[in-house]
């Protein structure tokens, strides 16, 4: 595994070291996906009757907030690749506010499951929705964290359209944070 | 030897590997215990040699640590230890505190230990790996304190390598959990679920920073790969030992009482736990292949790529074995449990020791590396260890498939000590295999006062 | 341009990750904790219990048993040994009689060694090993074999 | 790719997440609406793979890797969904 991934084609968008953790947390999240649908085989019963609990629209609110917001940071890479530093910091601002909305919306579902007593004990389907929900929701905060200090370099013009790997790994981040609910919306809130 | 004060590791060495074999003797004791009931009752009953074995290991291997870090932090800082004098005293407070705790637990009744050692002050004895009484404790947590000052004052003078500031937060993040072995309630389950802080969190957390550490300085030195690239990969593998040793420890929480969800955390990231030893041993070969230099000491290079090799297996492997929750619901607690830890421990951090000891100490006796002569030697030591060590583990885990098979599968399930002696076979010949490590151990003594002609010091 | 890889990247993503997963295993711990009262059976810690559970370390029993199978595996398994053997009815006596029987002296047999236990710290290691034969352990162990 | 090609994609992308709402909101249940709505999923994470991470344009291997996680992950969550 030589360090450079010499390829043909363009190298990977930003840092390869933030691929790496990447694909470990689509492992790991995928491990979990997998294992939310076989151990909703054993009792698809309590499962369904559980998922009727869920507000389905501010679930599908949030996918629509995260895709947009994956838009806005793909407008905000395309933007600092024509050296439009100011641009670039506009977008990706713009994906920072979305992620605080998602951020919003996502703690009042938990607050309103917590207040009505559910927690991670309550049942599986439960564990499963709290325990994934929330480890996406603080996979987006951390994706909100690097967004801020990439926003703070670019709008002092850190990048340009030589050297910009730094706005590219906050965006491979934040994609992978929207691909992982792109598959957790539909799974949770939908199947059944 | 590039500063004087590197020397101060060498009584850590020599210590480490004399309690080593004082490890592995009482190991014999014991094994031969499982299969001779009654071999040596009373003067030494089986929970005192265990206590002995487990205790030894670990305090073996924090000398062999302390060691490799007073050796490697004044070559990576590029200055003299800060104080040597200190290094020296803490050396003998260490080992004589180790010392008098092992003739405390072999000579004196461990309630009568425990009563003359303030245990009714503060009880934080008779939980396994923390036997140690509360005074040996404390004398632990100076040693410590007193190393990490030597040391990060030392790192704060000079330069600030990744290899030393990811050393030193394993160091670091040692002494911090050991703090929690003070902590003892009544509740049965908080005092497990925090128990593991301590034991879990060293061996597939910190420890393995300390690991990575070692291993990468040694192949820096041994094959001469720039160290940007050693560094960058470096960082790789202990970010993901973290991200999936934290969670990892749930694998410990399925059945002493916490809640169920830790059955699915524990599994799911405890399964990806082998994924940085498998990083490790690519990182360690892909080095040696792209090595810049012939380095004169052949043993080293062997005992870093087994440590790769041989940390996967052990705690890789063997751990994902029965790490899953619906196996080790039938595997908890049987000779499995001791088949990866027996594995485990050598592969991961007897082996990383004994690299750096391998690399170190021709150094600090004035040579690049032994004779040819004796390195063959080491090497013979090196097989015989790792093979053997290999053997107990497979009769272990045999063993505990008898266990698991007999006593806690079937439907007529047998008692404890019938099982037992249904698998003495097994025991019997890990026996063996335990007479060829200790063999193997001797061997790598006599590797060191092997005579022959050595190439110029380095 | 191929794909950088610097190691002040490797550098963030480690403390990034490392501070991540810790605060989960926090927050996990936080909710592990308002969950063990339902669970753990500590209602029923009386003093014998705490004083049984002194015994129990001071004589380094987890030198040779296992306890909810974490110590040694060289004694049987002693979370469930109260139900074993015979529960409310003749469990508390044939533990007491066992530990006062000891060691057996039968040649090449594991020995258990006499600790000189009086009748009142017998009581409390019967009450230790009661209280944790009823902690909820998931149905572990399989079967009462332990 | 002249510049409104993203809001393409983001615009299918919307499209395609007010389906599978839909598909929710309705009652169709059964392997039919899974097997539907795990596709709009594939499809969705491609989509977002491949315009806006940018995986178009490099080498097959990685953009292989990605399809072939979510082949997986959804393969295998239909294969639960079969069983009960």
């Amino acid at each position: 595994m030589t360090a450079e991934a010499k390829n043909q084609h363009e190298g990977l968008p930003g840092d390869f070291a933030i691929w790496i953790f990447i694909l470990a947390e689509m492992l790991a999240f995928g491990v979990l996906f997998v294992a939310y649908a076989f151990a909703r085989a054993h009792d698809v019963a309590l499962f369904n009757a559980s998922q009727e609990t869920l507000n389905r629209t501010s679930g599908a609110i949030n996918t629509l907030v995260l895709i947009t917001s994956s838009y806005f940071v793909a407008r905000g890479v395309d933007a600092i690749k024509r050296d439009l530093s100011r641009d670039c910091a506009w977008w990706l601002g713009a994906t920072w506010l979305l992620g605080a909305v998602f951020i919003a919306i996502k703690s009042a579902e938990f607050h309103e499951k917590f207040s009505a007593g559910i927690t991670l004990s309550t049942n599986s389907f439960y564990m499963f929705y709290l325990a994934l929900t929330f480890f996406h929701f603080m996979h987006v905060l951390m994706g909100m964290i690097i967004l801020a200090v990439v926003i703070v370099k670019a709008r002092r013009g850190g990048y340009g359209s030589r050297d910009h790997a730094g706005v590219e790994t906050a965006a491979s981040f934040w994609h992978m944070v929207d691909l992982l609910w792109i598959i957790l919306f539909p799974l949770i809130y939908v199947i059944r | 030897m590039q500063y004087k004060s590197q020397a101060v590791a060498k009584p850590y060495f020599i210590a480490a590997i004399g309690l080593f074999i004082g490890q592995i003797v009482f190991g014999l004791v014991m094994g031969l215990q499982y299969v001779v009931g009654d071999f040596l009752f009373p003067a030494i009953p089986f929970n005192i040699a265990r206590m002995v074995h487990t205790n030894l290991l670990i305090v073996w291997l924090l000398f062999g640590f302390m060691g490799s870090a007073y050796y490697l932090i004044p070559e990576e800082t590029e200055n003299e230890l800060y104080s040597p004098k200190l290094a020296i005293i803490t050396f003998w407070i260490f080992l004589v505190a180790g010392a008098l705790t092992v003739v405390g637990y072999l000579f004196v009744p461990y309630s009568t230990l425990a009563e003359w050692t303030g245990n009714n002050i503060l009880a934080t004895m008779g939980r396994e790996f923390l036997e140690q009484p509360l005074i040996t404790k404390v004398g632990i947590v100076i040693v410590a304190l007193s190393f990490l000052f030597n040391i990060c004052m030392t790192l704060l003078k000079g330069r600030k390598t990744s290899i030393s500031l990811v050393l030193v937060l394993g160091l670091v993040g040692l002494a911090v959990f050991f703090l929690f072995s003070f902590y003892n309630p009544t509740n049965l389950v908080l005092d497990k679920y925090y128990w593991w802080w301590v034991v879990h969190l060293w061996v597939e957390g910190v420890w393995e920073l300390i690991l990575g550490a070692i291993l990468a300085f040694v192949l820096i030195k041994v094959t001469g790969v720039d160290r940007e690239v050693i560094e960058k990969w470096l960082y790789v593998i202990v970010t993901m030992t973290l991200i999936t040793g934290i969670l990892g420890t749930g694998h410990h929480y399925y059945w002493i009482g916490a809640p169920e969800y830790w059955q699915w955390w524990g599994s799911v990231f405890s399964a990806l736990e082998p994924i940085p030893f498998f990083m490790m041993t690519i990182f360690a070969f892909n080095m040696v292949n792209r090595r810049r230099r012939e380095h004169p000491n052949k043993a080293a290079v062997l005992w870093a790529l087994g440590t790769g090799v041989l940390a996967f297996l052990g705690a890789g492997v063997w751990g994902f074995l029965h790490t899953l929750a619906p196996v080790n619901y039938y595997t908890h607690g049987t000779q499995m449990t001791a088949s990866h830890g027996h594995l485990a421990f050598y592969g991961a951090y007897v082996c990383v020791v004994i690299t750096m000891i391998s690399y170190a100490m021709p150094i600090l006796r004035g040579r690049a590396a032994n004779s040819n002569k004796a390195q063959v030697v080491e090497m013979w030591s090196f097989w015989l260890m790792s093979v053997s060590i290999v053997f107990i583990t497979l009769f272990l885990t045999a063993a505990g498939i008898v266990q698991v098979w007999l006593q806690r599968y079937s439907d007529a399930p047998m008692a404890f000590m019938a099982v037992q002696d249904k698998a003495a076979i097994f025991y019997w010949m890990r026996e063996g295999a335990g007479v060829i490590f200790l063999i193997g151990l001797l061997t790598y003594v006599a590797s060191f006062f092997i005579k022959g002609e050595t190439k110029a010091a380095a | 341009m191929s794909t950088t890889f610097t190691k002040s990247m490797a550098r963030n993503i480690f403390y990034g990750g490392s501070v991540f997963f810790f605060l989960l295993f926090i927050a996990l711990t936080v909710d592990t904790t308002h969950a063990l009262p339902k669970r753990d059976n500590s209602q029923n810690i009386t003093p014998e219990v705490a004083r049984g559970k002194k015994i129990w370390e001071t004589n380094n029993c987890i030198g040779c048993h296992t306890l909810l199978g974490e110590g040694a595996y060289f004694a049987p398994e002693l979370g469930n040994v109260y139900k074993r053997r015979g529960g409310d009815n003749g469990g508390a006596e044939f533990i007491k009689g066992w530990i006062k029987a000891q060691p057996t002296g039968i040649p090449g047999r594991r020995q258990m060694p006499n600790f000189h236990l009086t009748d009142q710290e017998l009581d409390d290691v019967v009450a230790f090993l009661k209280y944790v034969s009823e902690i909820n352990t998931e149905k572990w162990p399989p079967n009462i074999e332990g | 790719m002249n510049a409104n090609f993203p809001t393409l994609i983001w615009l299918a992308l919307v499209a395609l997440t007010l389906t599978t709402y839909a598909i929710g909101a309705s009652d169709m249940t059964g392997s039919g609406a899974m097997l539907t709505v795990l596709f709009i999923a594939l499809v969705k994470g491609q989509m977002v793979a491949n315009y806006f991470m940018g995986l178009r344009h490099v080498a097959p291997g990685w953009r292989l890797l990605i399809l072939g996680w979510f082949l997986i992950v959804g393969g295998l969550i239909a294969l639960a969904y079969k069983l009960t």
